[in-house]
C-alpha cells in the first residue's frame, strides 16, 4: 500500500467514482468524479487536531459500525492519502448550518466548506477493474437472529473487534454488555451456497473463521471455539496443515452440520440449534458470541459500474471473464482481477492482478499508433 | 535491519557499555522478511546464553522473542516480562558476584570469544546443520544443536579467559583454577591445547609446578 | 570491533542538525519537545536544532531544507514518528538540499515515546532524548551512498512447456521480448496432453493445446527447445547464464520463470489400487480420451493418499475433476456413478453451479468421514454415509480413486540450481504465499502453475499471464534499480572461507578467483542488505552499508552514556 | 501521451496491479470511492494461513 503511495507512476484519486467511459481501441476518456472531502488533500497532514474537537457523531463504516466517529475523520489510521475527510451527512455545519469548529482548530487552513465535487477526464489507453466485495448484509435470514441479537456479529465486524487498533483495542468485547467472550460460535455459509442468496460458495470463509477461532485462542488461552460447517474448502497453499494447526494446537473445535436457528437467553447468551450431521441429532448450544460467516459479494455499486462501462457480469454479478481469457472482460481494453470476478483469497487476487497489468501491457502495445 | 544483522559482538558490546540485559525482537519462525536472518539470530542468542553461562554470568540476561509486526500486545508482553527479569536480577556482574575487574576479564574473554574464528563458524553453519544436514546429510536435532554450542561456547570462553589472565603475568594451573573458578584438570587440557596451538609454553617451573606464559607473537583467531 | 572515526572537536567532525518534530498534539502532548530539544543542542557535533510543529508537511520540508543549507548541515537527523512513511520525503528533503540522503537519520519519537508512554511524559520526555542521543551518535558516523543500478538482459527463459509455461511465454512474446522455452520432455503440452475434456469449459483439452502449440511455436520471439533441461544456472537478476543440455554454449537471460508443473500421484496402496478394477482418475481421464468406458458402475473415491499425515495437503483440483468425469460419464455412457467425499472443494461459483448439474443429472455423492474411510472389496465398495448415518454397499465395475497432484521429481534439482526453495511437500516456494504468490525472494525468478500448487488451468493462466507481468517488470525497463543498502567485502581481510555464502539467503555473494586467491564478493543487485552475512564473518571483512559496525556500535554506547 | 491506465479500486488487487503497471513504466490512476486506499484487506486483523498482519 505505502509502496503504491509514493510510486511516482501512481496517482491515487480517493474518494472518487468513475462516472464514464468514452472511446474504443485503446483511446478511452474516463469520467471520474472526484467527491468533495472538504479537505485539501495537500495541505491537511492528518494530525488529529479538528477530530479532538469535532462535535459531529456517525457511525464508523471502516470499524462496521461497531464504534462512532466524528463527523470530521481520518478512514483508518494507516490509509493513503493520510488526510481527514469531512462526512456531509453528519457535520453539524452542513445539517444545522453552524459550527465550522474544525476550520478554526486547524492551524494549516486545510479545512475548505466551500469545496465541490468535481467532474475531471482522463485520457487513457485501458482500464482495470479490481473493485473487490462486500458483504452481504445477513438481517433478513432471520433464523440467525442478526440485527435482533446483539451478540451475533458478522465476520468483518469480529476482525474490527480483534483488531489492536480497531474499537476495543483487540479485546472480544461483545456488544450487549462489553463482557469478554469466552465461548465463540462461528457458523459457516451464511448466505452463501443457498439457493435464495448466493448460490455460490465464497471461498474464503471456511479459512477466515478458522483464522478467527485461533486468534480467539491467542488472546485467551481459555476461552472455546466452535466452528459449524459442511464442507471445509481448505484447498490453498497450506490450507490443510493452518486446519490441523486449529484442531490440535488451538483446541478449535469443528463441528459438521448447518444451524438452523439462534436464539438467545436472557443474559443475551446466543444458543445455537443445529443439526450435529455426524449423530443425525438436533443439538443447542449455548455460547456467549457468534460470529456470522457471511456471503462475500461483488461490491456495492458494481453491476452499475459494469453497465456504464459496458463489461458483462454473470448472474451473481460478478465480471465475466472466460475460463481462457481469465483477465479480460466482455470490452477490449477493460480488464478485471480480484473479487469482483469472483470469489478468491488474497494470493489469487495478487496474482490476478498482475494478470490483468499484463494483458493492460500486451493490450497497449498492440494498440500503439491505432 | 534484519534480526540476522545482530553480530554477537554487538551484544557484547552492549554488555559492556553497561547495559544489564540484552532483548532481541525478531520475525516469527517462517516469516522472517529476509527469508532466514531470524534462524541465525535464535542461533545466535542460544550461543550467547551458553558463552554467558560460561563466563558465570546469567544467561537469562540476553533473549530473542519471535513476533510479528501485528503483535503489539506481545511485544508490550515480552519486554514488561524481560525488564521484570532483569530488575530482580540486578546490575551485571555485581548480581554474579563478581567485582568490577573480574567482570571486565570475562566480557572481554566473551568478547574475544564470540570474535574468534571458532564460534562463528560453528554458530554460522547451525542453521544449514539444522535444515540440509551437515557435508554427509546428517541432520542435527535442537538438542544435538544446543551440546554443540554449549560445548563449544563453554571451551572457548574459557580459553580466551585464559589468555587475558596470562597477559599481565605467567601463571601456574592452579592459580588459573582459582582466578578462573574451573577445575584444575580443565585449565590443564586447555593449557596443552593452547601449547599444541602454539599459542603458549611453559615459562618455568617453580617447584614441581609449570608456570605458562604467553608467547609473544601468538595469536589465536 | 574497532569505533574510532570522527569525534567532537575533531576538525573534520561533521555538522548535525536536529529537527525535533511535534506533528501538533501528537508528540508534544506526551513529550517535553522544548525540553528535548534543549537537550540535543548538548550533544557532540550538533550545530543546530529547531522544533517544527510539523515536520512533514510543506511548510515543515521547506523549513528543514533552509535550515540545512543556511548552516551548512553536513547530517541530519529528524526526531518524528515512523520511518515507514515519512523516510523518503525527508531522504528527498536532504537531497534537495544539498546533502546526500543517507546522510539522514530518523528518529523515532511518536510510536516509540508519545504512543507507549502515554501516561507518563517524564519517561516518554526521557526516553525522547536517549534516543536522539542514540541517533546523533549514529548520524555521525553514516556514510555517502548513490542507487545501484544493474542491467537486465531483455530475455527470459521460460521451464516448463505445459499450458502455464507456453501462456507466460506467449504473453511475453506477444510484448517483442524475447524468450526461451524449455521443455524435458519431446513434446510440448505437459499434463494437458492426457486430458480429456477441460472443466469447466467443456471444450477438448487437445483442440485447445493444439491451438496453444500452434502458437507458441510459430511466435517469433519464441524459442522452443524441446527435450532438452537446464543443467546449471549462475548469475543474478538481469544476468543470468544457463546451461540446457541440449545447447553447448550456455544462454544468457535477464529473468527466469518456473513452470515445470506437477505430477499426478499415484495412488499406491490406497484402496487396493491395482490399476485394473481399481484406478486413479489420471488413468480415467486417459481412458475417457481414448473412448474407453470404464463401465455401467462406478465408484469415485476422494482424497486417496493426500489430505492424510503422510501429505497433508488438498490437491484443489480433484474433486473438480472428479465432478467433471462423473457427469461426463452419465451423459456419455448413462454410467452409475457414486462419488464417495470428504469435503466437496467446489468453491466459487462455476464449481458450486456444475457440483448442482452433477447432482441434477443423477451423479450420487455420499460423505464418509475421515475416522471411517470406505472398504474396497472384491465387488462392492462398503461405506459408511456419515450424513445418512448408515452403512452402504456400491457394487462396481470401476473404482476410481480421486487422488491428488504431487510436486515434479525434478524440482528438488531445479531448486538447487537456482537457489530456489520448495516447501515441505516440494512445491516451489514463493517469496510470500499471500502478498507475493508469483515471485521468488530472489529477484528475477518467478514461479507459476501447478509448480507452484495444484491448480485449475484457468488458474495456471491467470498465474502464468501474471507471472509474465511480474517478469516484464525488469525486461520492460531494462534495468534493475536496487538500494545501495548492500554488503561490502574487503579483499584483503577476506580469506575466501565461503561462510557468508551459505549464510546468504538471495544467493547474494558470490566466490571469485582473484591474484590474491579465492574471495568472496557482493553481488549487489542480488543483496537485500539483511546483514546476515556481516554478523557471521569472522575476519570482520564484510562492511553492511548504512548499518556498519561503527554506526551501531556508536549507537549502543550512546544509549548508555548520559550526557 | 505516455501509455496510461485507469484501476478502479484500491483494495489489494487493485494496489498489486496499480504497482505491476507502473513498474513497466505506464502510468496509472488509481481510483478508490473511500476517502483512502486499502480496501476490505485493510480491515482484516491478520489473514490466513501465516497469521501475519495484513498492511
Amino acid at each position: 500500500m505505502l509502496d503504491a503511495g509514493r510510486h511516482p507512476k501512481i496517482r491515487i484519486l480517493a474518494y472518487s467514482e468513475v462516472e464514464g467511459l468514452k472511446g474504443r481501441d485503446g483511446n478511452f476518456e474516463i469520467k471520474i468524479r472526484r467527491k468533495a472531502r472538504y479537505v485539501k488533500e495537500d495541505v491537511c497532514n492528518a494530525c488529529g487536531m479538528c477530530v479532538t474537537k469535532c462535535p459531529g457523531r456517525a457511525l464508523d463504516a471502516f470499524d462496521m459500525g461497531l464504534r462512532k466517529r466524528t463527523a470530521i475523520y481520518l478512514y483508518f489510521s494507516q490509509g493513503i492519502p493520510a488526510v481527514m475527510t469531512i462526512d456531509p451527512e453528519h457535520c453539524i455545519y452542513f445539517t444545522k448550518g453552524r459550527c465550522r469548529t474544525c476550520e478554526k482548530v486547524c492551524d494549516k487552513g486545510a479545512i475548505d466548506f466551500e469545496m465541490k465535487a468535481r467532474v475531471e477526464t482522463y485520457p487513457v489507453n485501458a482500464v482495470i477493474l479490481a473493485t473487490g466485495l462486500d458483504i452481504l448484509d445477513p438481517s433478513h435470514l432471520t433464523h440467525y437472529g442478526y440485527g435482533k441479537l446483539k451478540n451475533v456479529i458478522t465476520g468483518l465486524q469480529y476482525e474490527r473487534l480483534i483488531n489492536a487498533t480497531g474499537p476495543t483495542g483487540g479485546h472480544l468485547e461483545r456488544p450487549s454488555d462489553g463482557k469478554l467472550a469466552k465461548k465463540v460460535a462461528y457458523v459457516q455459509c451464511v448466505g452463501s451456497r443457498d439457493l435464495n442468496n448466493c448460490a455460490y460458495c465464497s471461498s474464503v470463509c471456511c479459512m477466515y473463521s478458522i483464522k478467527d477461532a485461533m486468534l480467539a485462542r491467542e488472546h485467551d488461552p481459555e476461552s472455546d471455539s466452535y466452528i459449524f460447517h459442511t464442507d471445509l474448502r481448505n484447498v490453498g497453499k497450506w490450507f490443510q496443515k493452518y486446519e490441523k494447526r486449529a484442531r490440535e494446537e488451538y483446541g478449535v473445535n469443528f463441528i459438521r452440520g448447518r444451524v438452523a436457528q439462534i436464539e438467545e437467553d436472557e443474559e443475551c447468551n446466543p444458543i445455537v440449534w443445529y443439526e450435529d450431521t455426524r449423530l443425525q441429532e438436533v443439538k443447542a448450544l449455548k455460547v456467549e458470541m457468534v460470529v456470522l460467516a457471511t456471503a462475500a459479494t461483488p461490491a456495492k455499486g458494481a453491476r452499475g459500474l459494469a453497465r456504464l462501462l459496458g463489461v458483462r457480469t454473470d448472474p451473481y454479478g460478478f465480471i465475466q471473464t472466460k475460463p481462457d481469457e481469465p483477465a479480460d472482460t466482455s470490452r477490449p481494453g477493460i480488464f478485471a482481477c480480484g473479487f469482483c470476478k469472483g470469489p478468491c483469497d488474497i494470493p489469487e487476487a495478487v496474482s490476478q492482478a498482475s494478470a490483468a497489468a499484463e494483458r493492460v501491457a500486451a493490450f497497449i502495445s498492440q494498440t500503439a499508433g491505432v | 535491519m534484519c534480526s540476522g544483522r545482530v553480530d554477537p559482538l554487538m551484544v557484547a558490546e552492549a554488555f559492556a557499555a553497561g547495559s544489564d540485559g540484552v532483548f532481541i525482537g525478531a520475525c516469527k519462525r517462517g516469516e522472517c522478511h529476509y527469508s532466514t536472518g531470524n534462524l541465525h539470530a535464535e542461533a545466535r542468542v542460544e550461543l550467547l546464553k551458553h558463552v554467558l553461562e560460561a563466563a558465570g554470568l546469567s544467561p537469562e540476561r540476553v533473549v530473542l522473542r519471535m513476533m510479528s509486526s501485528a503483535e503489539g500486545n506481545k511485544f508490550v508482553e515480552f519486554t514488561t516480562e524481560f525488564q521484570r527479569v532483569i530488575t530482580e536480577l540486578g546490575p551485571l556482574g555485581q548480581a554474579e558476584g563478581m567485582d568490577r575487574t573480574t567482570l571486565a576479564i570475562k566480557l572481554s574473554a566473551i568478547r574475544e570469544a564470540l570474535g574468534g574464528r571458532k564460534l562463528r563458524w560453528v554458530v554460522g553453519k547451525v542453521v544449514e546443520f539444522k535444515n540440509n544436514g551437515n557435508l554427509y546429510g546428517e541432520r542435527f536435532t535442537d538438542h544435538e544443536i544446543k551440546r554443540l554450542l554449549q560445548e563449544v561456547g563453554m571451551d572457548e570462553v574459557r580459553i580466551r579467559e585464559i589468555i587475558e589472565r596470562l597477559k599481565d603475568k605467567p601463571k601456574s594451573v592452579k592459580q588459573l583454577s582459582e582466578e578462573i573458578n574451573a577445575p584444575s584438570r580443565v585449565i590443564l587440557r586447555q593449557m596443552a591445547d593452547l601449547r599444541r596451538m602454539g599459542l603458549a609454553d611453559i615459562a618455568s617451573v617453580d617447584g614441581r609446578t609449570p608456570i605458562w606464559q604467553l608467547k609473544v607473537d601468538a595469536r589465536y583467531e | 570491533m574497532k569505533n574510532s572515526k570522527r569525534s567532537s572537536g575533531d576538525s573534520t567532525a561533521p555538522r548535525i542538525g536536529v529537527f525535533v518534530c511535534n506533528c501538533g498534539i501528537n508528540i508534544a502532548g506526551f513529550v517535553d519537545t522544548k525540553e528535548v530539544a534543549e537537550y540535543a543542542k548538548t550533544l557532540p557535533n550538533v550545530v543546530f536544532v529547531r522544533e517544527n510543529l510539523y515536520s512533514c508537511s510543506e511548510a515543515g520540508i521547506r523549513d528543514i531544507k533552509q535550515a540545512i543549507i543556511e548552516n551548512k548541515l553536513e547530517r541530519v537527523v529528524v526526531a518524528a514518528c515512523t520511518p515507514r512513511t515519512h523516510e523518503p520525503t525527508f531522504r528527498a528533503a536532504c537531497e534537495e538540499a544539498g546533502v546526500n540522503p543517507y546522510y539522514f537519520e530518523f528518529v523515532n519519537i511518536r510510536e516509540h515515546c508519545s504512543w507507549v508512554h502515554k501516561d507518563s511524559r517524564d519517561d516518554a520526555t526521557e526516553k525522547a532524548k536517549d534516543l536522539i542521543r542514540m541517533g546523533v551518535a549514529r548520524a555521525a558516523y553514516l556514510e555517502p551512498m548513490e542507487p545501484i543500478i544493474g542491467d537486465v538482459t531483455k530475455k527470459a527463459l521460460v521451464i516448463g512447456g505445459g499450458v502455464s509455461g507456453m501462456t507466460a511465454a506467449l504473453e511475453l512474446g506477444s510484448r517483442g521480448f524475447d524468450v526461451v522455452l524449455v521443455e524435458k520432455d519431446k513434446a510440448l503440452g505437459g499434463l494437458l496432453r492426457a486430458l480429456d475434456e477441460i472443466y469447466p469449459w467443456g471444450n477438448k483439452a487437445s483442440t485447445y493445446l493444439k491451438q496453444l502449440v500452434e502458437s507458441t511455436k510459430t511466435n517469433t520471439h519464441i524459442e522452443v527447445l524441446t527435450s532438452t533441461e537446464v543443467t546449471d544456472v549462475t548469475g543474478y537478476v538481469g544476468n543470468y547464464d544457463v546451461k540446457l543440455s541440449t545447447l553447448e554454449e550456455p544462454i544468457r537471460v535477464g529473468v527466469i520463470i518456473v513452470a515445470t508443473g506437477a505430477v499426478p500421484l499415484v495412488p499406491e496402496g490406497a484402496y487396493g489400487y491395482d490399476a485394473r478394477s481399481k484406478i486413479s482418475m489420471y488413468e480415467l481421464e486417459v481412458m475417457l480420451k481414448q473412448g474407453k468406458s470404464p463401465g455401467k458402475r462406478v465408484v469415485m473415491i476422494g482424497c486417496a493418499g493426500v489430505r492424510s499425515n503422510e501429505r497433508l495437503y488438498c490437491s484443489r483440483i480433484c474433486c473438480m475433476t472428479a465432478i467433471k468425469n462423473a457427469l461426463l460419464l452419465r451423459k456419455r455412457y448413462k454410467a452409475q456413478v457414486t462419488v464417495l467425499y470428504r469435503d466437496l472443494m467446489c468453491y466459487g461459483t462455476r464449481n458450486e453451479e456444475i457440483l448442482a448439474e452433477a447432482k441434477k443429472a443423477g451423479v450420487r455423492f455420499i460423505n464418509f468421514s475421515d475416522e471411517e474411510p470406505p472398504l474396497v472389496e472384491k465387488e462392492a465398495v462398503k461405506v459408511k454415509g456419515a450424513i445418512l448415518g448408515r452403512e452402504i454397499s456400491l457394487p462396481y465395475d470401476k473404482v476410481v480413486l480421486t487422488s491428488a497432484l504431487s510436486p515434479a521429481p525434478t524440482n528438488e534439482s531445479l531448486s538447487r540450481m537456482l537457489k530456489v526453495p520448495l516447501d515441505e511437500y516440494g512445491f516451489f516456494l514463493e517469496a510470500h504465499v499471500k502478498l507475493r504468490p508469483l515471485d521468488f525472494a530472489t529477484d528475477g525468478i518467478f514461479v507459476c502453475g501447478t509448480s507452484r500448487w495444484p491448480a485449475t488451468i484457468t488458474e495456471c493462466l491467470e498465474q502464468s499471464i501474471g507471472a509474465a507481468s511480474r517478469a516484464s517488470t525488469f525486461l520492460a525497463t531494462g534495468s534493475a534499480k536496487v538500494e545501495p543498502i548492500v554488503s561490502v567485502i574487503d579483499p584483503e581481510k577476506c580469506r575466501g572461507c565461503g561462510l557468508c555464502v551459505a549464510v546468504c539467503p538471495y544467493g547474494g555473494i558470490e566466490l571469485v578467483e582473484t591474484d590474491q586467491g579465492i574471495k568472496a564478493r557482493t553481488i549487489e543487485v542480488a543483496c537485500k542488505g539483511c546483514g546476515t552475512c556481516g554478523a557471521t564473518c569472522y575476519r570482520g571483512a564484510i562492511t553492511m552499508r548504512h548499518y556498519t559496525n561503527e554506526q551501531l556500535v556508536a549507537q549502543i554506547k550512546a544509549a548508555f552514556a548520559k550526557v | 501521451m505516455e501509455p496510461r491506465a485507469a484501476v478502479i479500486g484500491g483494495g489489494i488487487g487493485g494496489i498489486q496491479a496499480a504497482l505491476d503497471l507502473a513498474e513497466m513504466g505506464i502510468e496509472v490512476l488509481l481510483v478508490e470511492k473511500q476517502p483512502s486506499i486499502g480496501g476490505v484487506m485493510a480491515q482484516l486483523d491478520k489473514t490466513f494461513p501465516t497469521n501475519d498482519c495484513s498492511i
